[in-house]
Protein backbone atom coordinates (compact mmCIF):
# COMPACT_ATOMS: atom_id res chain seq x y z
CA UNK A 1 0.00 0.00 0.00
CA UNK A 2 1.71 3.29 -0.88
CA UNK A 3 0.54 7.00 -1.55
CA UNK A 4 2.87 9.19 -4.08
CA UNK A 5 2.83 12.80 -4.18
CA UNK A 6 5.33 14.09 -6.33
CA UNK A 7 6.38 16.58 -8.92
CA UNK A 8 8.67 13.99 -11.14
CA UNK A 9 7.57 11.33 -14.11
CA UNK A 10 6.80 8.33 -12.65
CA UNK A 11 7.07 4.81 -15.23
CA UNK A 12 3.92 2.90 -15.23
CA UNK A 13 5.66 -0.20 -16.69
CA UNK A 14 7.88 -0.18 -13.79
CA UNK A 15 4.62 0.12 -11.21
CA UNK A 16 3.01 -2.23 -13.15
CA UNK A 17 5.55 -4.97 -13.32
CA UNK A 18 5.97 -4.42 -9.30
CA UNK A 19 2.27 -5.85 -9.05
CA UNK A 20 2.86 -8.80 -11.33
CA UNK A 21 5.56 -10.04 -10.07
CA UNK A 22 6.02 -12.97 -7.55
CA UNK A 23 2.83 -12.81 -5.93
CA UNK A 24 0.81 -16.42 -6.08
CA UNK A 25 -2.06 -15.52 -4.25
CA UNK A 26 -2.81 -12.52 -6.60
CA UNK A 27 -5.86 -13.24 -9.34
CA UNK A 28 -5.94 -9.89 -10.82
CA UNK A 29 -4.10 -6.57 -11.18
CA UNK A 30 -6.70 -3.30 -12.22
CA UNK A 31 -4.36 -0.18 -12.60
CA UNK A 32 -5.79 3.37 -14.22
CA UNK A 33 -3.40 5.84 -15.77
CA UNK A 34 -4.82 9.41 -16.44
CA UNK A 35 -2.98 11.45 -18.93
CA UNK A 36 -3.02 15.44 -20.15
CA UNK A 37 -5.43 15.84 -22.84
CA UNK A 38 -4.58 18.51 -25.53
CA UNK A 39 -7.92 19.95 -25.70
CA UNK A 40 -10.35 21.91 -22.80
CA UNK A 41 -13.98 19.81 -21.84
CA UNK A 42 -14.96 16.79 -23.17
CA UNK A 43 -15.15 17.18 -26.68
CA UNK A 44 -11.99 17.23 -29.21
CA UNK A 45 -13.70 19.54 -31.74
CA UNK A 46 -15.15 21.89 -29.64
CA UNK A 47 -12.79 22.29 -26.90
CA UNK A 48 -10.01 25.11 -27.17
CA UNK A 49 -6.45 24.37 -27.43
CA UNK A 50 -4.59 22.92 -24.32
CA UNK A 51 -0.66 23.30 -24.59
CA UNK A 52 -0.25 22.72 -20.64
CA UNK A 53 -1.77 22.82 -17.79
CA UNK A 54 -0.57 23.41 -13.93
CA UNK A 55 -1.33 20.93 -10.77
CA UNK A 56 -1.66 22.75 -7.15
CA UNK A 57 -2.40 20.44 -4.20
CA UNK A 58 -2.52 21.13 -0.95
CA UNK A 59 0.40 19.10 0.46
CA UNK A 60 -0.04 18.06 3.99
CA UNK A 61 -4.15 17.65 2.77
CA UNK A 62 -3.14 16.02 -0.10
CA UNK A 63 -1.75 13.16 1.00
CA UNK A 64 -3.94 12.90 4.51
CA UNK A 65 -6.70 12.62 1.90
CA UNK A 66 -5.53 10.09 -0.42
CA UNK A 67 -4.48 7.80 2.62
CA UNK A 68 -8.37 8.26 4.09
CA UNK A 69 -9.18 7.09 0.09
CA UNK A 70 -6.99 3.94 0.35
CA UNK A 71 -8.22 3.14 3.78
CA UNK A 72 -11.47 3.52 2.79
CA UNK A 73 -11.09 0.92 -0.31
CA UNK A 74 -8.47 -1.58 2.21
CA UNK A 75 -12.04 -1.41 4.12
CA UNK A 76 -14.25 -2.18 1.15
CA UNK A 77 -12.63 -4.48 -1.01
CA UNK A 78 -10.68 -7.77 -0.03
CA UNK A 79 -6.93 -6.03 -1.47
CA UNK A 80 -3.39 -7.56 -1.77
CA UNK A 81 -2.02 -4.24 -2.70
CA UNK A 82 -3.45 -0.79 -3.75
CA UNK A 83 -1.32 2.31 -5.28
CA UNK A 84 -1.60 5.97 -5.49
CA UNK A 85 0.72 7.90 -7.49
CA UNK A 86 -0.32 11.46 -8.49
CA UNK A 87 1.71 14.46 -9.90
CA UNK A 88 1.55 18.01 -9.30
CA UNK A 89 3.24 20.87 -11.19
CA UNK A 90 3.52 22.00 -15.14
CA UNK A 91 2.44 18.92 -17.47
CA UNK A 92 2.14 18.84 -20.88
CA UNK A 93 -0.18 17.28 -23.17
CA UNK A 94 0.06 13.33 -23.15
CA UNK A 95 2.07 13.69 -19.47
CA UNK A 96 0.96 10.98 -17.30
CA UNK A 97 -1.10 12.61 -13.96
CA UNK A 98 -2.04 9.90 -12.13
CA UNK A 99 -1.84 6.02 -11.31
CA UNK A 100 -4.30 3.91 -9.03
CA UNK A 101 -3.97 0.44 -9.00
CA UNK A 102 -5.26 -2.22 -6.84
CA UNK A 103 -4.95 -6.26 -6.84
CA UNK A 104 -6.36 -8.51 -5.08
CA UNK A 105 -7.54 -12.50 -5.03
CA UNK A 106 -10.45 -11.61 -7.39
CA UNK A 107 -10.54 -9.78 -10.35
CA UNK A 108 -14.00 -7.92 -9.05
CA UNK A 109 -12.28 -6.16 -6.29
CA UNK A 110 -9.21 -5.36 -8.22
CA UNK A 111 -11.38 -3.35 -10.73
CA UNK A 112 -14.09 -1.74 -8.12
CA UNK A 113 -10.99 -0.57 -6.01
CA UNK A 114 -9.28 1.05 -8.29
CA UNK A 115 -12.55 2.56 -9.91
CA UNK A 116 -13.10 3.76 -6.62
CA UNK A 117 -9.99 5.14 -6.08
CA UNK A 118 -10.10 7.00 -8.68
CA UNK A 119 -13.70 8.45 -8.46
CA UNK A 120 -12.73 9.49 -5.01
CA UNK A 121 -9.80 11.12 -5.39
CA UNK A 122 -11.06 13.21 -8.55
CA UNK A 123 -13.36 14.70 -5.81
CA UNK A 124 -11.91 14.33 -2.38
CA UNK A 125 -7.62 15.16 -2.91
CA UNK A 126 -6.88 18.14 -2.82
CA UNK A 127 -5.42 19.35 -6.27
CA UNK A 128 -6.44 22.29 -8.74
CA UNK A 129 -5.70 22.42 -12.18
CA UNK A 130 -5.31 25.59 -14.63
CA UNK A 131 -4.95 25.30 -17.95
CA UNK A 132 -2.70 26.87 -20.05
CA UNK A 133 -4.33 27.94 -23.85
CA UNK A 134 -3.69 30.99 -26.92
CA UNK A 135 -6.19 32.84 -25.14
CA UNK A 136 -4.78 32.49 -21.72
CA UNK A 137 -5.10 30.90 -17.98
CA UNK A 138 -8.16 29.02 -17.05
CA UNK A 139 -8.80 27.10 -13.89
CA UNK A 140 -11.07 24.05 -14.78
CA UNK A 141 -14.13 23.66 -13.08
CA UNK A 142 -14.75 20.58 -10.74
CA UNK A 143 -17.29 18.12 -13.06
CA UNK A 144 -20.49 17.60 -12.70
CA UNK A 145 -20.18 13.58 -14.29
CA UNK A 146 -16.98 13.26 -11.57
CA UNK A 147 -19.62 13.89 -8.34
CA UNK A 148 -22.20 11.56 -10.18
CA UNK A 149 -19.34 8.89 -10.28
CA UNK A 150 -18.17 9.51 -6.45
CA UNK A 151 -21.70 9.24 -5.32
CA UNK A 152 -21.81 5.66 -6.95
CA UNK A 153 -19.75 4.74 -4.16
CA UNK A 154 -21.63 6.07 -1.26
CA UNK A 155 -22.99 3.82 1.01
CA UNK B 1 -4.76 30.91 13.31
CA UNK B 2 -3.60 30.11 9.67
CA UNK B 3 -5.31 30.42 7.00
CA UNK B 4 -4.36 28.97 3.31
CA UNK B 5 -5.89 29.84 -0.15
CA UNK B 6 -5.76 28.11 -2.98
CA UNK B 7 -5.92 28.06 -7.06
CA UNK B 8 -8.70 30.88 -7.96
CA UNK B 9 -9.09 32.34 -4.30
CA UNK B 10 -5.03 32.78 -3.88
CA UNK B 11 -5.44 34.65 -7.22
CA UNK B 12 -8.20 36.76 -5.97
CA UNK B 13 -7.23 37.39 -2.63
CA UNK B 14 -3.57 37.86 -3.56
CA UNK B 15 -2.31 35.56 -0.75
CA UNK B 16 -1.08 31.99 -0.18
CA UNK B 17 -1.65 31.76 3.07
CA UNK B 18 -1.29 34.45 6.47
CA UNK B 19 -1.61 34.43 10.33
CA UNK B 20 -5.46 35.56 11.30
CA UNK B 21 -6.20 36.70 14.91
CA UNK B 22 -9.71 37.05 14.52
CA UNK B 23 -11.78 39.59 16.47
CA UNK B 24 -13.79 37.72 19.45
CA UNK B 25 -17.31 35.71 18.19
CA UNK B 26 -15.39 34.17 15.63
CA UNK B 27 -16.30 30.84 16.54
CA UNK B 28 -17.28 28.80 13.13
CA UNK B 29 -16.35 28.88 9.38
CA UNK B 30 -19.22 31.09 8.77
CA UNK B 31 -18.02 33.34 11.31
CA UNK B 32 -14.46 33.62 9.95
CA UNK B 33 -15.51 34.13 6.23
CA UNK B 34 -17.62 37.28 6.99
CA UNK B 35 -14.58 38.70 8.98
CA UNK B 36 -12.31 37.62 5.80
CA UNK B 37 -14.58 39.75 3.60
CA UNK B 38 -13.70 42.67 5.14
CA UNK B 39 -9.51 42.49 5.15
CA UNK B 40 -9.34 43.69 1.38
CA UNK B 41 -11.58 43.74 -1.95
CA UNK B 42 -10.08 40.53 -2.90
CA UNK B 43 -10.88 39.15 0.06
CA UNK B 44 -14.36 40.02 -0.77
CA UNK B 45 -14.05 38.95 -4.17
CA UNK B 46 -13.08 35.29 -3.10
CA UNK B 47 -15.91 35.04 -0.75
CA UNK B 48 -18.58 36.26 -3.05
CA UNK B 49 -20.07 33.26 -4.06
CA UNK B 50 -19.80 30.70 -1.46
CA UNK B 51 -21.48 27.74 -3.35
CA UNK B 52 -18.10 27.60 -5.37
CA UNK B 53 -16.01 27.61 -2.19
CA UNK B 54 -14.62 24.80 -0.31
CA UNK B 55 -13.33 24.62 2.98
CA UNK B 56 -10.75 22.15 5.06
CA UNK B 57 -10.33 22.45 9.22
CA UNK B 58 -6.93 21.03 10.02
CA UNK B 59 -6.73 19.22 6.65
CA UNK B 60 -10.51 17.61 7.17
CA UNK B 61 -12.93 18.89 5.04
CA UNK B 62 -15.77 21.09 6.68
CA UNK B 63 -18.61 23.61 6.65
CA UNK B 64 -19.88 26.92 7.21
CA UNK B 65 -20.52 25.22 11.14
CA UNK B 66 -17.58 23.78 11.52
CA UNK B 67 -15.93 25.31 13.99
CA UNK B 68 -12.58 27.01 14.80
CA UNK B 69 -10.61 28.09 17.07
CA UNK B 70 -6.62 29.67 17.46
CA UNK B 71 -3.58 27.53 15.85
CA UNK B 72 -6.01 25.82 13.62
CA UNK B 73 -5.12 25.71 10.11
CA UNK B 74 -7.95 26.69 7.80
CA UNK B 75 -7.63 26.48 3.87
CA UNK B 76 -10.12 28.00 1.00
CA UNK B 77 -10.21 26.20 -1.87
CA UNK B 78 -12.74 25.47 -4.91
CA UNK B 79 -14.49 22.18 -5.52
CA UNK B 80 -11.23 20.11 -6.86
CA UNK B 81 -9.98 18.83 -9.85
CA UNK B 82 -7.51 16.50 -9.71
CA UNK B 83 -6.92 12.92 -11.36
CA UNK C 1 -6.40 -2.68 -31.84
CA UNK C 2 -4.74 -5.59 -31.07
CA UNK C 3 -5.41 -9.49 -30.34
CA UNK C 4 -2.81 -11.78 -29.31
CA UNK C 5 -3.00 -15.28 -28.54
CA UNK C 6 0.70 -16.91 -27.50
CA UNK C 7 2.63 -19.47 -25.37
CA UNK C 8 5.47 -17.36 -24.97
CA UNK C 9 5.27 -14.95 -21.67
CA UNK C 10 4.26 -11.17 -22.45
CA UNK C 11 5.92 -7.77 -20.37
CA UNK C 12 2.95 -6.06 -18.63
CA UNK C 13 5.12 -3.35 -18.10
CA UNK C 14 5.86 -3.04 -21.94
CA UNK C 15 2.39 -2.79 -22.81
CA UNK C 16 1.44 -0.39 -20.52
CA UNK C 17 4.17 1.62 -22.03
CA UNK C 18 2.77 1.32 -25.30
CA UNK C 19 -1.03 3.03 -24.02
CA UNK C 20 0.81 5.87 -21.51
CA UNK C 21 3.40 7.48 -24.59
CA UNK C 22 2.81 9.97 -27.19
CA UNK C 23 -0.55 9.99 -27.30
CA UNK C 24 -2.41 13.74 -26.34
CA UNK C 25 -5.72 13.25 -27.03
CA UNK C 26 -6.68 10.08 -24.49
CA UNK C 27 -7.40 11.09 -20.94
CA UNK C 28 -7.02 7.51 -19.42
CA UNK C 29 -5.57 3.82 -19.68
CA UNK C 30 -7.13 0.96 -17.97
CA UNK C 31 -5.37 -2.10 -18.09
CA UNK C 32 -6.22 -5.74 -16.45
CA UNK C 33 -3.99 -8.48 -15.96
CA UNK C 34 -4.92 -11.82 -14.93
CA UNK C 35 -2.44 -13.95 -12.85
CA UNK C 36 -2.36 -17.88 -12.01
CA UNK C 37 -2.99 -18.41 -8.09
CA UNK C 38 -1.39 -21.23 -6.28
CA UNK C 39 -5.14 -22.78 -4.96
CA UNK C 40 -8.10 -24.16 -6.00
CA UNK C 41 -11.72 -21.90 -6.45
CA UNK C 42 -12.56 -19.12 -4.63
CA UNK C 43 -11.10 -19.60 -0.76
CA UNK C 44 -6.91 -19.72 -0.49
CA UNK C 45 -7.79 -21.58 2.96
CA UNK C 46 -10.12 -23.78 1.67
CA UNK C 47 -8.52 -24.92 -1.81
CA UNK C 48 -6.34 -27.17 -2.63
CA UNK C 49 -2.53 -26.17 -3.52
CA UNK C 50 -2.59 -25.50 -7.73
CA UNK C 51 1.26 -26.47 -8.56
CA UNK C 52 0.27 -25.58 -12.49
CA UNK C 53 -2.47 -25.25 -14.65
CA UNK C 54 -2.21 -25.66 -18.28
CA UNK C 55 -4.37 -24.04 -20.84
CA UNK C 56 -5.94 -25.45 -23.66
CA UNK C 57 -7.55 -23.43 -26.63
CA UNK C 58 -9.20 -23.58 -29.85
CA UNK C 59 -6.76 -22.22 -32.37
CA UNK C 60 -8.74 -20.38 -35.36
CA UNK C 61 -11.70 -20.08 -33.13
CA UNK C 62 -10.05 -18.02 -29.90
CA UNK C 63 -8.36 -15.93 -32.60
CA UNK C 64 -11.76 -14.70 -34.07
CA UNK C 65 -14.23 -14.83 -31.08
CA UNK C 66 -11.36 -12.50 -29.64
CA UNK C 67 -11.66 -10.19 -32.47
CA UNK C 68 -15.48 -10.21 -32.12
CA UNK C 69 -15.05 -9.36 -28.54
CA UNK C 70 -12.92 -6.18 -29.13
CA UNK C 71 -15.43 -5.04 -32.11
CA UNK C 72 -17.90 -5.22 -29.79
CA UNK C 73 -16.05 -3.11 -27.33
CA UNK C 74 -15.40 -0.61 -30.24
CA UNK C 75 -18.94 -0.53 -31.10
CA UNK C 76 -20.26 0.43 -27.43
CA UNK C 77 -17.02 2.99 -26.20
CA UNK C 78 -15.56 5.60 -28.05
CA UNK C 79 -11.83 3.96 -27.53
CA UNK C 80 -8.40 5.04 -29.02
CA UNK C 81 -6.88 1.69 -28.56
CA UNK C 82 -7.81 -1.98 -27.24
CA UNK C 83 -5.43 -5.15 -27.00
CA UNK C 84 -5.88 -8.43 -25.76
CA UNK C 85 -3.30 -10.72 -24.67
CA UNK C 86 -4.13 -14.41 -23.77
CA UNK C 87 -1.50 -16.91 -23.20
CA UNK C 88 -2.32 -20.66 -23.42
CA UNK C 89 -0.01 -23.56 -22.14
CA UNK C 90 1.38 -24.84 -19.02
CA UNK C 91 1.99 -22.01 -16.65
CA UNK C 92 2.80 -21.84 -12.91
CA UNK C 93 1.39 -19.77 -10.09
CA UNK C 94 2.44 -16.13 -10.04
CA UNK C 95 2.82 -16.35 -13.92
CA UNK C 96 0.19 -13.80 -16.07
CA UNK C 97 -2.33 -15.82 -17.84
CA UNK C 98 -3.90 -12.28 -19.82
CA UNK C 99 -4.10 -8.83 -19.89
CA UNK C 100 -6.60 -6.67 -21.62
CA UNK C 101 -6.43 -2.61 -21.71
CA UNK C 102 -8.48 -0.10 -23.12
CA UNK C 103 -7.97 3.58 -23.69
CA UNK C 104 -9.91 6.78 -24.55
CA UNK C 105 -10.56 10.40 -24.16
CA UNK C 106 -12.77 9.51 -20.50
CA UNK C 107 -11.72 6.97 -18.09
CA UNK C 108 -15.82 5.64 -17.88
CA UNK C 109 -15.06 4.54 -21.21
CA UNK C 110 -11.54 2.80 -20.35
CA UNK C 111 -12.09 1.16 -17.06
CA UNK C 112 -15.81 -0.22 -18.82
CA UNK C 113 -14.29 -1.35 -21.95
CA UNK C 114 -12.10 -3.00 -19.90
CA UNK C 115 -13.93 -4.85 -17.91
CA UNK C 116 -16.09 -6.09 -20.49
CA UNK C 117 -13.18 -7.11 -22.26
CA UNK C 118 -11.98 -9.41 -19.70
CA UNK C 119 -15.71 -10.26 -18.47
CA UNK C 120 -17.11 -11.27 -21.74
CA UNK C 121 -13.15 -13.35 -23.05
CA UNK C 122 -14.13 -15.43 -19.51
CA UNK C 123 -17.39 -16.69 -21.22
CA UNK C 124 -16.73 -16.58 -24.77
CA UNK C 125 -13.32 -16.98 -25.75
CA UNK C 126 -12.49 -21.06 -26.01
CA UNK C 127 -10.00 -21.45 -23.36
CA UNK C 128 -9.92 -24.13 -21.27
CA UNK C 129 -7.99 -24.95 -17.88
CA UNK C 130 -6.58 -27.88 -16.16
CA UNK C 131 -4.87 -27.61 -12.65
CA UNK C 132 -2.08 -29.68 -11.72
CA UNK C 133 -2.70 -30.18 -7.83
CA UNK C 134 -0.83 -32.51 -5.22
CA UNK C 135 -4.38 -35.38 -6.10
CA UNK C 136 -4.22 -35.29 -9.70
CA UNK C 137 -5.35 -33.00 -12.66
CA UNK C 138 -8.83 -31.33 -12.95
CA UNK C 139 -10.69 -29.48 -15.33
CA UNK C 140 -11.82 -25.77 -13.97
CA UNK C 141 -15.40 -25.84 -13.78
CA UNK C 142 -17.01 -23.05 -15.30
CA UNK C 143 -17.96 -20.33 -12.87
CA UNK C 144 -21.56 -18.88 -12.05
CA UNK C 145 -19.96 -15.77 -11.18
CA UNK C 146 -18.09 -15.38 -14.43
CA UNK C 147 -21.69 -15.67 -16.40
CA UNK C 148 -23.17 -13.45 -13.93
CA UNK C 149 -20.39 -11.05 -14.68
CA UNK C 150 -20.87 -11.30 -18.31
CA UNK C 151 -24.56 -11.13 -18.47
CA UNK C 152 -23.85 -7.31 -16.77
CA UNK C 153 -23.38 -6.28 -20.47
CA UNK C 154 -26.01 -7.84 -22.53
CA UNK C 155 -27.99 -5.20 -24.01
CA UNK D 1 -16.82 -33.24 -41.69
CA UNK D 2 -14.35 -32.32 -39.31
CA UNK D 3 -15.21 -32.86 -35.96
CA UNK D 4 -12.89 -31.46 -33.18
CA UNK D 5 -12.78 -32.15 -29.14
CA UNK D 6 -11.42 -30.08 -26.47
CA UNK D 7 -10.37 -30.32 -22.44
CA UNK D 8 -12.24 -33.10 -20.52
CA UNK D 9 -14.51 -34.23 -24.12
CA UNK D 10 -11.07 -35.15 -25.76
CA UNK D 11 -9.92 -37.02 -22.75
CA UNK D 12 -13.28 -38.87 -22.78
CA UNK D 13 -13.46 -39.44 -26.64
CA UNK D 14 -9.80 -40.08 -26.99
CA UNK D 15 -9.70 -38.06 -29.83
CA UNK D 16 -8.91 -34.51 -30.76
CA UNK D 17 -10.30 -34.58 -34.35
CA UNK D 18 -11.91 -36.38 -36.40
CA UNK D 19 -13.42 -36.80 -40.07
CA UNK D 20 -16.46 -37.81 -40.01
CA UNK D 21 -18.93 -38.84 -42.61
CA UNK D 22 -22.73 -39.10 -41.20
CA UNK D 23 -25.11 -41.25 -42.23
CA UNK D 24 -27.77 -39.50 -44.31
CA UNK D 25 -30.35 -37.51 -42.06
CA UNK D 26 -28.00 -36.01 -40.19
CA UNK D 27 -28.61 -32.24 -40.57
CA UNK D 28 -28.42 -30.72 -37.40
CA UNK D 29 -25.86 -30.90 -34.34
CA UNK D 30 -28.34 -32.72 -32.24
CA UNK D 31 -28.61 -35.93 -34.98
CA UNK D 32 -24.72 -35.34 -35.03
CA UNK D 33 -24.25 -35.93 -31.46
CA UNK D 34 -26.77 -38.72 -31.92
CA UNK D 35 -24.64 -40.87 -34.40
CA UNK D 36 -21.47 -39.65 -32.55
CA UNK D 37 -22.53 -41.26 -29.61
CA UNK D 38 -22.67 -44.81 -31.23
CA UNK D 39 -19.01 -44.63 -32.79
CA UNK D 40 -17.45 -45.81 -29.19
CA UNK D 41 -18.17 -45.82 -25.44
CA UNK D 42 -15.75 -42.78 -24.78
CA UNK D 43 -18.16 -40.67 -27.27
CA UNK D 44 -20.93 -41.69 -25.24
CA UNK D 45 -19.78 -40.95 -21.81
CA UNK D 46 -18.83 -37.74 -23.48
CA UNK D 47 -22.05 -36.80 -25.02
CA UNK D 48 -23.88 -37.99 -21.55
CA UNK D 49 -24.33 -34.65 -20.15
CA UNK D 50 -25.52 -32.44 -23.12
CA UNK D 51 -26.20 -29.58 -20.57
CA UNK D 52 -21.91 -29.34 -20.15
CA UNK D 53 -21.61 -29.79 -23.54
CA UNK D 54 -20.64 -26.42 -25.75
CA UNK D 55 -21.08 -26.78 -29.40
CA UNK D 56 -18.96 -24.46 -31.93
CA UNK D 57 -20.01 -24.62 -36.05
CA UNK D 58 -17.31 -23.38 -38.95
CA UNK D 59 -15.97 -21.47 -34.80
CA UNK D 60 -19.10 -19.65 -34.05
CA UNK D 61 -21.39 -21.15 -31.05
CA UNK D 62 -24.44 -23.38 -31.84
CA UNK D 63 -26.91 -25.25 -29.97
CA UNK D 64 -28.58 -28.24 -31.22
CA UNK D 65 -30.83 -26.89 -33.42
CA UNK D 66 -27.61 -25.68 -35.79
CA UNK D 67 -27.42 -27.46 -38.94
CA UNK D 68 -24.50 -29.18 -40.43
CA UNK D 69 -23.53 -29.94 -43.48
CA UNK D 70 -20.77 -31.89 -45.20
CA UNK D 71 -17.39 -29.76 -45.34
CA UNK D 72 -18.37 -27.99 -41.84
CA UNK D 73 -15.70 -28.13 -39.06
CA UNK D 74 -17.54 -29.13 -35.73
CA UNK D 75 -16.45 -28.48 -32.22
CA UNK D 76 -17.37 -29.84 -28.69
CA UNK D 77 -15.97 -28.80 -25.77
CA UNK D 78 -17.20 -28.21 -22.43
CA UNK D 79 -18.02 -24.37 -20.90
CA UNK D 80 -15.00 -21.84 -21.34
CA UNK D 81 -12.76 -20.83 -18.46
CA UNK D 82 -10.32 -18.71 -19.67
CA UNK D 83 -8.75 -15.44 -18.81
Amino acid sequence: MAIRVQRADFDPGVELDRFCTGKTNVGGVCLFVGLVRDYMGHDPQAGAEVRAMTLEHYPGMTERQLEAIEAEARSRWPLDDALVIHRFGRLEPGERIVLVAASSAHRDAAFEACRFLIDWLKTKAPFWKVEHTPDGDAWVDAKESDDKAAERWLK
Amino acid sequence: MKVLYFAWLKAKTGIGEEEIAPPPGVATVGQLVEHLKTRSPGHAAAFETLSVVRVAVNQDYGGLDTPVKAGDEIAFFPPVTGG
